[in-house]
């Protein structure tokens, strides 16, 4: 060490550090670098972008079977391309949009709210990038050639089974189940490390913000809920093509097992979905109503509590399949008690806005319409946990009402708030406020009037995922309210597009901390440098930003190859400088061969055995262990 | 270059209009034409009389739900009662390679509707035609010579037989039967 | 205002053991994901039984001979397992070549008793559920054998090839604890595939 | 304006939630009525909280009129609001645990009261469903007294039903919203599902639980009846259909025996026996045709028989080629089996 500490950062020292670590993080011009990167930012500004793509996609088949519904007796679209519109619509919202978007923004956020230089494992985040595109992209082509899944995005058996769903369309379905969470699974993990041991120093667990904590106990659930489905539909592509059966009543298996394991997964998939948002909703309290949040254990507490009850109640989907009442009776306890985390964390928003000096900006504006959707919706679902009042509700569009409430409004509400907030970190330009408040307005109103209506509906007795409905029931005049409404969403979301595309050439410039928000992501510029943070931040409160300046931060990552720091898992001392993966072509091709793996296996069951070889040399090429050379050249001065 | 990247886009593009075809659900579509179903040749053991290929007809045997109708009307119509889930009981087995009047699905779809010597009712007027193609595609599959992306696997069913799926398929060509079974 | 440097990582060591390196906790993160799919598949196992008797169909669980050969080979596998981790965590390069290719070699005999171990299911997967789920479990195991077994050799043949720093120590060491997962991972397994039916009866 | 939209929603659903054929709030059995008290309970309890929210709320909103340009208060925990706001979150909990509680508790009550009604004396009805149709079996003292119809179920007033729910393909649920809730119909298992009917009167039932191409087309017309004209309504379905009459009937009779008709649908007292399809014998006694997709009517009828794949696409009931005088004979004879 030349000079004593502390001291101030030298800004000649600072320029020629910039020159080094850009060329050792960064990723060149190149179609082979640029299919070779691992920085998580590209890695995840690919995922975000894919998985809004997904999000229009079916969004258009939204509006296609409300404009088959809006009136009775429609001819427009035939039963069997109806029941492939909400098929795929369920199935992308679900699997191709709403969980890779939001493990996309934390693999974004993640490194930079932690204060590292990249995700833990950048070669693994690669490739769940590539697998989820090739799930996603094979499934979709999969729909336009007419083999797209037509047994709902729940696939229960034995309607999904050999017997009534030929062809090779459930097959797909069951592959791009396998693909998404293969990809799920890898981001899980990943983020699991990172945050238990990339964050800066001095950022204990006591220290961490929200978000970080919401990623943390998704990825949990992640981890315990993703494998259930895999299992679930492992053993139904068995059953459809080697003639297994685990569900075939009469041979000894039972459709039942098909719905525990489902739902079992798609019961916490609702909160891996909701959890991340939560996290989001809390940053922008916390920025916009310029206050630290109301509660902080508290808010913690509430997100570990949902993410553990969130397993105990999968059931609820089931009353009525004729289980035993007690056991019902406990998971209707159960549904009721995930109410009050949800209610607790509510009112620790507003109680936080109502101390705080809000300033009602877009973001704050999605924040609020989150709050007015989400509890209604929250508040429907305590009824539907209810035995009896499902009975009556169940499988009607009052439940269609209900999970757009909670998943629009508690998870589509909060990234629309997300994109308006971190926009400027992942572009350097502000999105137009003016473009803004109607994109929200619209949203919201046309919500509204899409969504509230199917609460009547239900009650008036219209079941769900009917492709058409007879005159003379009364259903009439709100399912075209309702289809007006839709057509309002659509015109709000273009109204996104236009707004992002003009405002990413002609956008406000951001600067580093447009929002003055206290996460360490504001604490670079925007958009981030390659290597996110020349000196490692230090943390030394709660709000890391916020605290009083100089900021303080560390020196001796080396700028000449890829290195991150490795913190303690719970107090965040220093420990080791922990080398990082180079860029490296192997996940794309370990994808690649995964995909025709998966694929193959679809149309020949041998393939699974002689489609893992390639993998297995793909994999075995990724992973091969840098030789002790490399490494001592690496450390070398 | 461009000539084998065309080239692939094509391959691509056929196997994807594969896809449609083995996918299509017609619900509402005219049954084949066949216009010489007469009976000529009822002599077992004589050589199957050879029947006009029909193109349309070639789809059922290509097209998974059409195959998959065939199996719930081979069940509802009862053909188990003779030739069981294939394997044949009064009724000969369909479901190895010997076929007494031809294996093609024309000629079996004759089979159905003209009836046959020594025990197979004739089911003109019984089964519309359409249906008649899809069980006669249903019975192509149980020898292993529908398409094999496009059978179904084991039904919801007591296990009698291997899955369609894992059925090796059998030579194309009908043979004349070996022996008076 | 500028940042204020207040500390040096540069003499902080770049590789370490366990859980202060991230790689370990990416291999207990992918245990976590498997033990929950063995979980769930012991599940669906005691599920598919409630609902049929008796169990299995036939009445015949398999024989235990080869079943509990591969349960005695693979808990004496601990041993060198254990010591290999002990030399890797002690950097002893010999020690660690030897044991690595002691587990390979201990791998390939397993895979072979696991070949014939699938022949004494004495069922088919597509007979009926008993045979679907022991087949599912068994396979899933297999899957876990073979995988780590690859990982194994990978090692072994990079460890002949190289000086090893101590990044790989740590590799070899992840590599033990994940050989410890498959190996606890066995044991409900044969319980459900041996003795959950004799107790049945 | 937000309140505007309420008292138009409050107005629509007593317009359409609270009246109709297929209603769950329009309750016509005892089961319907109990649930309908629960929702009400409900409502009431969850439309409360999500007041208290939205005032709280509202009112956040405006007391920051004013906060603008104050600077960000960087240590929330000393804030002076931050004492009552903890006593008030302490309160708010209080009142959520509280809520939850009640509603837990009437649910467990409501839903053992269901559980528990006697059904000695109930009707015995079997419910088999398959794609996309329902079978209707009353069980007798004997075989003989055995009625089967498809796609209605009727039910005396004040009598519980109780019904054993059978499937035949894939998973259905059956819904008549106006007596009860649901239960679903699930191959390889039996379940039941107990009705008493309260008021006469014609309502809908429908599938609800998905089950391919007809899903939307698979309902049910339930029929509650005065006891004595259940009776004789039950005495006229045992009789075996009329005899053909006119010479159009006739032919028509002859038609359908010789067709493809008989091989799968029974129509008691000739020979056609088939099983498959719904059973015909008193077909034109219904009140729609296959289950639920037209109104009964000759023309309907004709319609439906001219061309099945039109009305109902990927139904199992085939196109069977007729010329038009042979459709008007197989129609008027089907329009006699009263």
């Amino acid at each position: 060490m030349t000079t004593a500490l502390p001291r101030e950062a030298d800004p000649a020292e600072i320029t020629a550090q910039h020159a080094q670590l850009t060329r050792t993080w960064g990723t060149g011009q190149s179609l082979f670098e640029r299919l070779a990167t691992v920085d998580h930012k590209i890695v995840a500004r690919r995922y975000v972008i894919t998985a809004f793509v997904f999000f229009v996609l079916a969004g258009v088949l939204a509006l296609l079977m409300r404009i088959q519904l809006a009136q009775p007796d429609s001819h427009l679209i035939d039963p069997d391309r109806y029941n492939q519109l909400f098929t795929m619509h369920g199935t992308t919202m679900m699997f191709l949009f709403a969980v890779p978007i939001m493990e996309a923004i934390a693999v974004y956020l993640v490194p930079l709210m932690c204060g590292t230089r990249n995700i833990s494992f950048p070669r693994l985040n690669a490739f769940s990038y590539w697998v989820f595109l090739f799930g996603g992209v094979m499934i979709w082509i999969a729909f336009l050639m007419n083999a797209g899944p037509e047994t709902g995005w729940f696939s229960y058996v034995p309607l999904a089974g050999p017997e009534y769903s030929p062809g090779k369309r459930t097959d797909f379905w069951a592959q791009m189940v396998t693909f998404t969470e293969v990809a799920a699974l890898a981001v899980a993990v990943e983020l699991i490390a990172t945050i238990l041991k990339q964050r800066a120093p001095g950022m204990t667990l006591a220290r961490m913000p929200l978000f970080l904590w919401a990623m943390l106990v998704t990825s949990f659930m992640v981890i315990i809920a993703m494998p259930a489905v895999m299992l679930a539909s492992s053993f139904l592509i068995a059953d459809r093509l080697i003639g297994t059966h685990f569900f075939n009543p009469v041979e000894g298996g039972d459709a039942l097992l098909w719905q525990h394991l489902f739902w079992f997964f798609g019961h916490p998939e609702v909160y891996i979905i909701f959890l991340p948002a939560l996290g989001m909703v809390s940053s922008i309290v916390i920025t916009f109503a310029r206050r630290t949040i109301f509660a902080y254990t508290l808010m913690v507490l509430a997100l570990v509590t949902t993410g553990l009850l969130a397993f105990g109640l999968w059931v609820h989907h089931m009353f009525a399949t004729g289980l035993p009442h007690l056991g019902s009776s406990f998971y209707t306890a159960a549904s009721m008690m995930i109410a009050i985390p949800s209610g607790m964390q509510i009112f620790a928003w507003i109680a936080t806005l109502w101390d705080g000096k809000p300033r009602f900006m877009t973001p704050l504006l999605f924040v609020i319409g989150f709050i007015v959707i989400f509890v209604l919706g929250g508040l429907t679902g305590v009824m539907l946990a209810s035995v009896p009042l499902d009975l009556q509700l169940h499988d009607t569009y009052f439940v269609v009402a209900h999970f757009h409430y909670v998943l629009i409004g508690g998870a589509v509400f909060p990234l629309f708030a997300a994109f308006y907030y971190w926009f400027p970190k992942f572009t350097g330009r502000k999105l137009s406020e003016r473009l803004g408040r109607w994109n929200f307005w619209l949203f919201f109103i046309g919500f509204n009037v899409t969504f509230f209506p199917m609460h009547i509906l239900g009650l008036a007795g219209m079941p769900r995922r009917v492709y058409t409905y007879a005159d003379g029931l009364g259903w009439e005049s709100l399912n075209l309210l309702s289809t007006l409404g839709a057509l309002m969403i659509g015109a709000s979301v273009l109204l996104f597009i236009v707004n992002a595309a003009r405002s990413l050439k002609q956008g406000e410039p951001a600067g580093d901390n447009p929002w003055g928000a206290s996460t360490l992501e504001w604490a670079t510029s925007s958009p981030p440098p390659p290597y996110n943070f020349m000196h490692i931040p230090v943390v030394t409160g709660r709000e890391a930003l916020w605290q009083p300046e100089p900021r303080q931060v560390l020196e001796g990552l080396s700028p000449a190859h890829r290195e991150v720091l490795c913190t303690s898992a719970l107090a965040a001392v220093p420990d080791i400088r922990q080398h990082s993966a180079e860029p490296s072509i192997w996940p794309f091709w370990t994808a690649i061969a995964t995909a025709i793996w998966f694929i193959a296996s679809i149309f020949d069951a041998r393939a699974v055995l002689w489609g893992s070889l390639p993998v297995a040399v793909c994999l075995i090429a990724w992973m091969w262990p840098t030789p002790p050379r490399v490494l001592q050249q690496r450390t070398a001065p | 270059m461009y000539s084998r990247c065309l080239a692939s886009l094509l391959l691509l593009g056929c196997t994807l209009l594969a896809g449609c075809e083995r996918e299509t659900r017609a619900f509402h579509e005219e049954a084949p034409a066949i216009n010489d179903v007469s009976p000529t040749d009822f002599r077992a053991g004589g050589t199957p009389r050879p029947v006009a290929k029909n193109p349309q007809a070639a789809e059922y045997e290509r097209n998974a739900f059409h195959i998959s109708e065939g199996k719930r009307y081979y069940e509802w119509y009862n053909c188990y009662s003779c030739h069981a889930a294939g394997g044949g009981d009064i009724g000969p087995p369909l479901m190895d390679d010997e076929w007494r009047y031809g294996g093609e699905i024309e000629q079996i779809f004759s089979s159905i509707v003209e009836g046959r010597p020594n025990g197979m009712p004739s089911f003109a007027g019984r089964i519309p035609e359409q249906q008649v193609w899809e069980i006669a595609a249903y019975v192509r599959s149980m020898s292993g010579n529908a398409a094999k992306d496009a059978v179904p696997s084991r039904g919801d069913e007591i296990k009698t037989t291997k899955p369609l799926t894992q059925v090796p398929p059998t030579p194309e060509r009908s043979e004349p039967p070996r022996s008076n079974r | 205002m500028k940042p204020r440097i207040v500390g040096d990582v540069s003499s902080l060591p770049d590789a370490a053991f366990s859980h202060r390196s991230l790689i370990w906790w990416g291999v207990l993160g992918f245990i976590l994901i498997e033990g929950t799919v063995f979980v769930l598949a012991g599940g669906a196992y005691f599920f598919l039984m409630n609902h049929s008797t008796p169990w299995p169909p036939h009445r015949v669980p398999p024989e235990l001979l080869l079943g509990t050969c591969f349960t005695v080979l693979m808990m004496l596998s601990e041993i060198p397992n254990v010591w290999a981790d002990r030399a890797a965590h002690g950097e002893h390069l010999r020690q660690t070549r030897i044991g690595l290719a002691l587990m390979t070699l201990i791998g390939l005999a397993l895979m072979v008793i696991r070949y014939f171990e699938f022949q004494t299911l004495n069922v088919s997967w597509d007979d009926n559920a008993y045979g679907s789920i022991v087949w599912a479990l068994l396979f899933l195991h297999t899957v876990h054998l073979v995988t780590d077994w690859v990982d194994t050799l990978v090692l072994t043949v990079f460890a002949h090839m190289h000086d090893l720093e101590r990044t790989h120590f740590s590799d070899v060491a992840d590599n033990c604890l994940y050989w410890h997962f498959v190996a606890i991972a066995w044991l409900p397994i044969y319980a459900l595939l041996y003795w959950v039916p004799r107790m049945m009866k | 304006m937000s309140g505007r939209k309420h008292i138009c929603a409050a107005l629509v659903v007593l317009l359409a939630g609270c009246s109709g054929q297929q209603a769950a709030l329009d309750a016509a059995g005892d089961q319907a009525a109990t649930i309908g008290d629960l929702w009400t309970l409900m409502l009431w309890v969850c439309g409360f909280m999500y007041l208290l929210v939205l005032i709280f709320l509202a009112h956040a909103i405006w007391r920051a009129r004013h906060a603008l340009d104050a600077e960000p208060l960087t240590h929330g925990s000393g804030s002076r609001a931050e004492h009552p706001l903890r006593m008030a979150l302490g309160g708010w909990v209080g009142l959520i645990v509280v809520g939850l509680f009640v509603l837990s508790l009437a649910t467990f009550f409501i839903d053992r009261s269901l559980a528990q009604a006697r059904t000695d004396d109930a009707l015995k009805i079997k419910v088999t469903a398959a794609q996309w149709w329902w079978k209707v079996e009353y069980e007798g003292m004997a075989p003989d007294q055995r009625v089967v119809t498809a796609n209605e179920l009727r039910l005396p007033v004040g009598q519980p039903a109780l019904l054993e729910l059978h499937a035949e393909d894939v998973i259905h649920s059956l819904w008549i919203p106006n007596l009860g809730g649901k239960e679903d119909l699930i191959p390889g298992r039996i379940n039941s599902l107990l009705l008493t009917p309260r008021r006469e009167g014609e309502y809908r039932g429908q599938c609800a639980e998905f089950c391919g191409l007809q899903h939307a087309k698979m309902a049910l017309d339930a029929t509650v009846m005065n006891p004595d004209a259940f009776t004789r309504w039950r005495q006229q379905q045992l009789t075996p259909a009329p005899a053909p009459s006119t010479p159009e009937q006739i032919r028509g009779h002859e038609i359908f025996m010789s067709g493809p008709c008989a091989a799968c649908h029974q129509i008691a007292g000739t020979p056609a026996s088939g099983q498959t399809g719904p059973n015909l014998t008193h077909l034109a006694s219904r009140r729609t045709i296959a289950a639920g997709a037209r109104p009964y009517s000759f023309e309907d009828l004709r319609d439906w028989l001219r061309d099945p794949q039109s009305v109902k696409p990927g139904n199992h009931m085939p196109v069977v080629q007729l010329s038009d005088s042979d459709l008007n004979a197989l129609t008027a004879y089907l329009d006699s089996l009263k």
